[in-house]
């Protein structure tokens, strides 16, 4: 049975609707011109609301075994949020790190549709696929971590991109992933010693390779597969004072690299690279120079990493930065290297408003986007969990969206975030078509052409907010964003009036990169009968992990 | 043969433990002759076994607060004081339900004593088993 | 006003989760509270099937909430988040009696099991006969326990009493088990008598009195000390001074009476 | 077939299968190698002892496996000739019937069988409002709840095999309890960074008596039993630079064996704890573990320290994920009032058989009255109980339902989890004449929500 959506007040910034009403049409889970509806068709009217594309998050850690040690050795986290069952819904639990079942519900519930699990250590891969299958109400995707694997090292270091692409290729494949993310290269190889490396072009312990090699490298590697998201970087130094050269050598770092359709370099959580003083004393927000250099810059996207105040758990495959917290906090703290591949760590942290340092953090990625030009090429986040869990998105969207909201917080931070920051002085207020921009937007980013957007063939993914288009007050704004009116999920009603109405199925979306196996099949062998704790033939993800499946892509090979 | 003469009971530390028979014989079967060989036996020191006068295959009885068994006992070196007994049904009857409220009763640990056997003989599966029916 | 829940001493083997047994009955009328569901494993009652709910002195400005029968030790949270008023148990206590609780007063006339007192922050437990395991204890995970508020215990309590304590007092007039105040931040801890092993193990803050026991290593001895104040408590005799543990770079004091 | 799988030796007929896992202890094995050479024969290569007659046995096809109901329900005062041959669905149905008259079930077990198994567990717990436990509880647990308090720093098993230079095993035996750990992960092979294999590695045990693994020690600490707590936290100290006395209180060492310990943990550059049951089940259960992890944290700042406690059940980790990611909580998890709750102590299998707060037993690849202390597995005559396993077992004695399935990964494919959570695909060698658990459980929870009629 079809369906059609009257009467709302419609956004769609891909094909540049601007808050028109308008009436759309659904069948079989597409969006469909009025007249490929057929006879049966469900009208649900939506006079007064607002209508947007469903979300689409390019950056949130929620399946996985680095979301899984967060949430098993935090069962006081577990406990500050739970969920009982209803007869369409499972239990669940869990404030920063939610459980599968409760994650899927809770994204529905703000409209999103889509998410991408951002940092799968391949060897676990079928771990994320395992939690995947446990997400209801998304469709999703895991970027694979690529930036500290020894053999990508290894041929990066001995300039062989040929055997390094396919190589690439038989992870992506054998993980089941959509692309390649990167997390401070040569960093977190070096943390297999305890070592780290303090910019682009210190090398990594033991292989002497540069992280400007590695991040080049990939990138080439990426627009020689042509897959279809940019390079996905988390930068090095992340976290500390100081550290916003490191994110405008590295954006400079992929001069001239370029590609029609997309980015060639997606920097994620960019507010944490966002810091000027030399210490945390003299700590400052660097937001608006950020700003200036991605507008200046082509190529480039961000996703922000907003911090908001909340008990949260951060979480990264950045092993030495961790510790790094771990040690200023002495809070608990988990570390898991994963072997020849990649490494994590886990640590409980709140940011508070009465902490200077928090209070600018808070700033630097509101100011990112409040200074920034060009909407298209940033993205909402919080690094879920990381700067606060994605639950945060709808207070993001107030203070983007309310002068009056952000003075209202402002009056009750650390005074630092006055002197070290320039949000006090922001007038901006960002419309709701930016907020489309910067939450659909992604879809672009990463090469999902049937999302982010409502255009004839698209995947039927709705979502409509009760929200004037006017609104300005924060509290409003804040409520509209968390719990939706209405959201549809591949053409079926999941979400009404906020709640989960009907716990419905999502796809995991991969790609087919057709690797050449015999270029590197000695390097393979050689891998895993030597050094791998696992064998060759029980490393590959079978697809029956994926469950109901979307491929998105095929590698062309020319 | 001589008059037998008992030695005093030897006080020790219990610990139950994994043993790579007993896992063969898990594996087997839990009602198997090689499972209930395995783990109806204790580990014990060579030189408490002489301060026992017992030899290897003798019978012993192990008793703690909750229970005692009779078991054969086969020599190990350097561990005085501590005496091990494979998992299974005759350790289970020589242990606490105490776990001090983290789920986990002591397995480990449990001060228990080992004296000469008046020759009753091993203590049966059945007769364990036998003592778990009718409830609690 | 008085309220009075006489147990029909009707529980049988599984407990029952009363937690809602708490100063919110002050403001309900008696077919209200009756009403107020408990928990008997997946099944929902209400306290009027495990209790004859009577309420006396019904305009009195006392708010006191007595609970008496045999049986009540099979009621778990009995006086969770409790606020304000008094709770007098005249009977052994269940597991989590006082948990969460931020003000007023809980009296147990027996004893207590285990996880009593857990996650406090304000307002008095007084436990006249043992308390069990985890007495105002830090819930699983949780960096701060308790902290504020008083628990005083007129017999013996177990393991991990105090564990990552953050403020707030907790007296034992008897012994305790192993690791009391393990991982204690801030606060008093007092053991009249004979404290377990390893007490105030990897401790790095606040204050252990102990008139009995054996100190790990990794407590380095000061001075002595003539009666203490500490906390606006005061301790009479000669105390020696400990400051650990050592291994958390901890700066508790532990004082051992000489 | 795509690409990737073409490197790898997938065959549908099952005579000859390699790189099979060994569903035994968390080790995890993957790389047995199987070859049918009759109906009910087969050469085992690569398997240790036990992982040998775990798939022999399933191998050679004993007697016909068959449902048991118990002739009359409650009658638990004899073992012998108390059961009936039933119907699958007739065990269905009365398992559905004992689980929906029960107020407090309790579902246990779940380690030596898949994920598969254990998701659709958890949801019969959540449906039935049931507490679910695992046998983590009286295993790890202590180890689960002092990563709880203070975090782990860990690794999987290959960043040691290719980095350790030194090991350390503390109260446990791998030689008799995880039989190829030693050659396939840590003292034997060879490394990308430790070439030379065993000469590169120096080993020290720690534990309350000598074992065989005792024999491959560089350095043997005997330590007192119930005093590791103490031996760690004096360990610490001279970490630290803390004066020690001559010997360590309480622990029958010598200041000099910490010493020389401290010393050889400061030299290595990277360090592989591995803790076992004897931490565990001792005086001061995660405590000990406590100290262990802490001592494991604070030395990263000068060395490279990983630790990783040593898991029994195959999937005993499996299990604690799965747990987890949908309830938030690794074990013990009491859903009886449709959320999850966690507490072990007083959600967990002994306390609540001890305190008598459970009236119906579920028991999935688990053989409780097997390994419980005497007292608590009385209990299991008091109340209903249903048995899922391959084989009867002493808990399937005190049935009123035994319902037989297939061996995981033997007979059955499903998902476990390594130790160190490295997931790996459990295999199917041989056929099956029963239905797997992952199945059986499935269908008592599609019949108890049919009974509930959508309640």
């Amino acid at each position: 049975m079809g369906l059609i959506l009257k009467n709302g007040i419609v956004f769609d910034p891909k094909n540049g609707i601007r808050g028109e009403k308008m009436d759309l049409f659904i069948k079989d889970g597409k969006m469909v011109a009025e007249k490929d509806l057929g006879k049966k068709a469900e009208t649900i009217d939506l006079a007064g609301k607002v209508v947007f594309p469903g979300g689409v998050d390019i950056h949130a850690h929620i399946a996985g075994s680095k979301v899984n040690s967060g949430r098993l050795f935090r069962p006081e986290d577990s406990r500050m949020r739970t969920v009982p069952r209803t007869n369409v819904t499972r239990a669940g639990s869990g404030f920063s790190v939610p459980t599968t079942f409760l994650t899927g519900y809770t994204y529905s519930e703000m409209g999103y549709t889509t998410v991408i699990e951002p940092a799968v250590p391949p060897l676990k891969a079928r771990h994320t696929h395992e939690e995947f299958h446990d997400i209801p109400m998304l469709d999703k995707t895991g970027l694979l971590l690529l930036g500290n694997n020894h053999q990508v090292i290894e041929y990066l270091k001995a300039g062989d991109i040929d055997r390094c692409k396919e190589w690439v290729a038989w992870m992506l494949l054998a993980t089941k992933c959509y692309g390649i993310k990167c997390v401070n290269p040569g960093g977190t190889a070096s943390w297999a010693w305890g070592k780290n490396v303090d910019g682009l072009d210190d090398p990594c312990t033991h292989f002497e390779v540069t992280p400007r090699e590695i991040i080049r490298g990939l990138v080439d590697i990426n627009e020689s597969l042509g897959l279809p998201h940019a390079v996905h970087l988390h930068c090095n130094n992340l976290g500390t004072p100081g550290n916003y050269t490191t994110a405008l050598e590295t954006i400079d770092s992929v001069k001239g690299l370029t590609n029609k359709e997309r980015s060639v370099l997606h920097i994620t959580h960019l507010q944490f690279n966002g810091y000027g003083g030399d210490s945390w004393r003299t700590f400052e927000s660097r937001g608006v120079e950020l700003a200036e250099k991605i507008d200046k810059t082509p190529n480039i996207t961000v996703d922000t990493g907003n911090v908001c105040f909340e008990p949260t758990t951060t979480m990264t495959a950045d092993g030495p930065f961790e510790f790094h917290l771990h040690q200023l906090g002495k809070q608990k703290w988990i570390n898991f290297d994963v072997e020849l591949e990649a490494g994590t760590g886990v640590v409980p942290y709140e940011y508070r408003k009465d902490v200077s340092v928090n209070a600018i953090q808070w700033a630097v990625g509101l100011e990112m986007v409040l200074a920034l030009k060009d909407l298209a090429k940033i993205h909402l986040s919080t690094d879920h969990p990381n700067g606060g869990p994605f639950t945060c998105y709808a207070e993001m969207i107030a203070w983007l969206m309310s002068k009056k909201a952000r003075a209202e917080t402002i009056a009750t931070l650390h005074d630092a975030v006055k002197s070290k920051a320039a949000i006090s002085d922001m007038d901006r207020e960002l419309d709701l078509f930016d907020i489309c921009l910067i939450t659909r937007g992604t879809a672009q980013t990463l090469g999902l052409a049937n999302k982010g957007h409502l255009g004839i063939g698209a995947d039927a993914d709705v979502a409509v907010y009760d929200i004037g288009v006017e609104e300005k007050d924060g509290a409003t704004i804040e409520r509209a964003f968390r719990h939706c009116a209405y959201t549809i999920k591949g053409g079926q009603l999941a979400v009404k009036d906020g709640k989960v109405v009907n716990a419905v199925t999502g796809r995991t979306l991969w790609i087919d990169t057709k690797p050449r196996t015999d270029v590197i099949e000695k390097d393979l062998r050689k891998r895993f009968e030597g050094y791998y704790s696992v064998s060759l033939d029980n490393y590959p993800v079978q697809m029956d992990y994926l469950g109901e499946s979307e491929m998105v892509m095929e590698r062309c090979k020319k | 043969m001589g008059f037998l003469i008992l030695a005093p009971p030897i006080k020790c530390t219990l610990v139950t433990v994994r043993t790579a028979r007993q896992g063969e014989a898990l594996e087997m079967g839990k009602l198997t002759q090689e499972y209930r060989d395995e783990c109806s036996t204790v580990l014990m020191d060579e030189d408490d076994m002489n301060r026992l006068r017992v030899k290897e295959d003798a019978i012993v009885k192990v008793t703690t607060k909750v229970g005692s068994v009779e078991l054969r006992v086969r020599p190990t070196m350097n561990s005085p004081g501590v005496i091990a007994v494979p998992l299974g049904p005759w350790a289970n009857a020589l242990i606490p339900t105490d776990t001090s409220h983290t789920g986990m009763p002591s397995y480990k640990g449990i001060p228990a004593e080992v004296s000469t056997s008046m020759g009753q003989g091993i203590t049966s599966l059945d007769k364990l088993l036998g003592d778990l029916y009718g409830g609690a | 006003m008085k309220i009075l829940l006489r147990s029909k001493n009707n529980v049988d083997d599984i407990n029952v989760e009363a937690d809602g047994v708490n100063h919110q009955l002050f403001g309900m009328t008696l077919a209200e509270i009756k009403k107020v569901a408990v928990h008997e494993g997946n099944q929902e009652r209400t306290l009027s099937d495990f209790f004859d709910v009577t309420i006396e002195d019904e305009k009195g400005k006392g708010r006191l909430i007595v609970l008496e029968g045999d049986d009540l030790s099979k009621f778990k949270r009995i006086g969770e988040a409790l606020a304000e008023g008094e709770v007098q148990v005249n009977g052994d206590g269940g597991m989590y009696c006082g948990y969460r609780m931020s003000g007023g007063r809980i009296v147990v006339e027996g004893n207590c099991d285990a996880f009593c007192g857990m996650d406090m922050s304000g307002g008095e437990l007084v436990i006249k006969g043992n308390a069990s395991d985890y007495l105002g204890a830090a819930y699983r995970g949780e960096s701060a326990g308790m902290k504020g508020g008083r628990i005083t215990v007129h017999g013996n309590a177990g393991v991990e009493v105090g564990s990552r304590l953050a403020g707030g007092t907790i007296v034992i007039k008897g012994d305790t088990d192993l690791f009391t105040g393990i991982h204690m931040k801030k606060g008093l801890i007092v053991i009249e008598g004979t404290a377990g092993p390893r007490v105030g193990a990897q401790m790095t803050g606040g204050t252990i009195v102990v008139s009995k026991g054996e100190l790990m290593l990794g407590f380095k001895e000061g001075g002595s000390i003539k009666d203490p104040k500490i906390e606006g408590e005061g301790f009479s005799g000669d105390f020696k001074t400990f400051t650990g543990d050592l291994v958390e770079n901890g700066k508790g004091t532990i004082l051992l009476m000489d | 077939m795509a690409e990737e799988e073409k490197l790898t030796n997938i065959k549908p007929d099952l005579t000859d299968v390699t790189d099979v896992t060994c569903p035994f202890c968390g080790n995890l094995c993957d790389d047995i190698h199987i070859k049918r050479t009759g109906d009910d024969e087969a050469e085992i290569y690569h398997a240790c002892g036990v992982g040998y007659f775990k798939f022999k046995k399933s191998i050679t096809k004993g007697a016909t496996r068959k449902n048991l109901l118990r002739k009359k329900s409650g009658d638990k005062k004899a073992p012998d000739d108390a059961f009936n041959e039933a119907k699958l669905d007739a065990c269905i149905d009365k398992a559905a019937d004992l689980l929906l008259a029960a107020k407090k079930p309790v579902l246990f077990g779940w380690a030596s069988t898949s994920v598969e198994a254990t998701r659709e567990g958890i949801a019969l717990a959540e449906e039935i409002g049931g507490v679910i436990d695992q046998t983590s509880s009286v295993c790890h647990g202590p180890s689960t709840l002092a990563v709880q308090d203070v975090g782990i720093s860990s690794c999987t098993l290959g960043t040691v095999l290719n980095h350790a230079d030194l090991i350390i095993y503390w109260g446990c035996n791998p030689s008799e309890a995880h039989m190829r750990h030693m050659s396939r992960y840590t003292v034997y092979p060879r490394g990308a960074f430790r070439e030379k294999g065993r000469q590169d590695r120096e080993v020290v045990v720690v534990d309350v008596r000598e074992t065989a693994s005792t024999s491959v020690a560089t350095q043997f600490i005997k330590v007192d039993p119930n005093a590791d707590y103490e031996l760690i936290h004096a360990l610490r100290l001279a970490m630290k630079g803390e004066e020690l006395p001559d010997e360590i209180p309480g622990t029958g060492v010598i200041k000099k064996k910490v010493m020389k310990l401290a010393q050889r943990l400061k030299r290595s550059k990277f360090c592989a704890f591995f803790f076992g049951l004897g931490l565990t089940m001792t005086r001061g259960r995660h405590r000990n573990i406590d100290a262990i992890l802490s001592l494991g944290a604070e030395l990263n700042k000068d060395t490279k320290v990983v630790i990783r406690p040593m898991r029994g059940h195959y999937n005993v980790t499996g299990a604690a994920e799965v747990f987890t990611w949908q309830t938030g909580y690794p074990f013990a998890v009491d859903l009886t009032r449709g959320y999850a709750r966690y507490n072990p102590g007083e959600t967990s299998l002994v306390d609540l058989l001890m305190r008598d707060d459970a009236d119906c037993l579920f028991i999935v690849a688990s053989d409780p009255v097997a390994h419980l202390p005497k007292e608590a597995a009385r209990r299991f005559s008091n109340m209903p109980v249903i048995v899922i396993d391959p084989h009867e077992t002493i808990t399937s004695k005190f049935a009123d339902v035994y319902l037989p399935c297939a061996v995981t990964g033997v007979e059955a494919e499903g998902t476990a989890y390594r130790m160190d959570g490295v997931p790996i695909r459990l295999k199917k060698v041989i056929n099956s004449d029963v239905p797997s658990d992952t199945d059986i459980v499935a269908k008592i929870l599609e019949r108890v929500k049919e009974k509930r009629g959508g309640k």
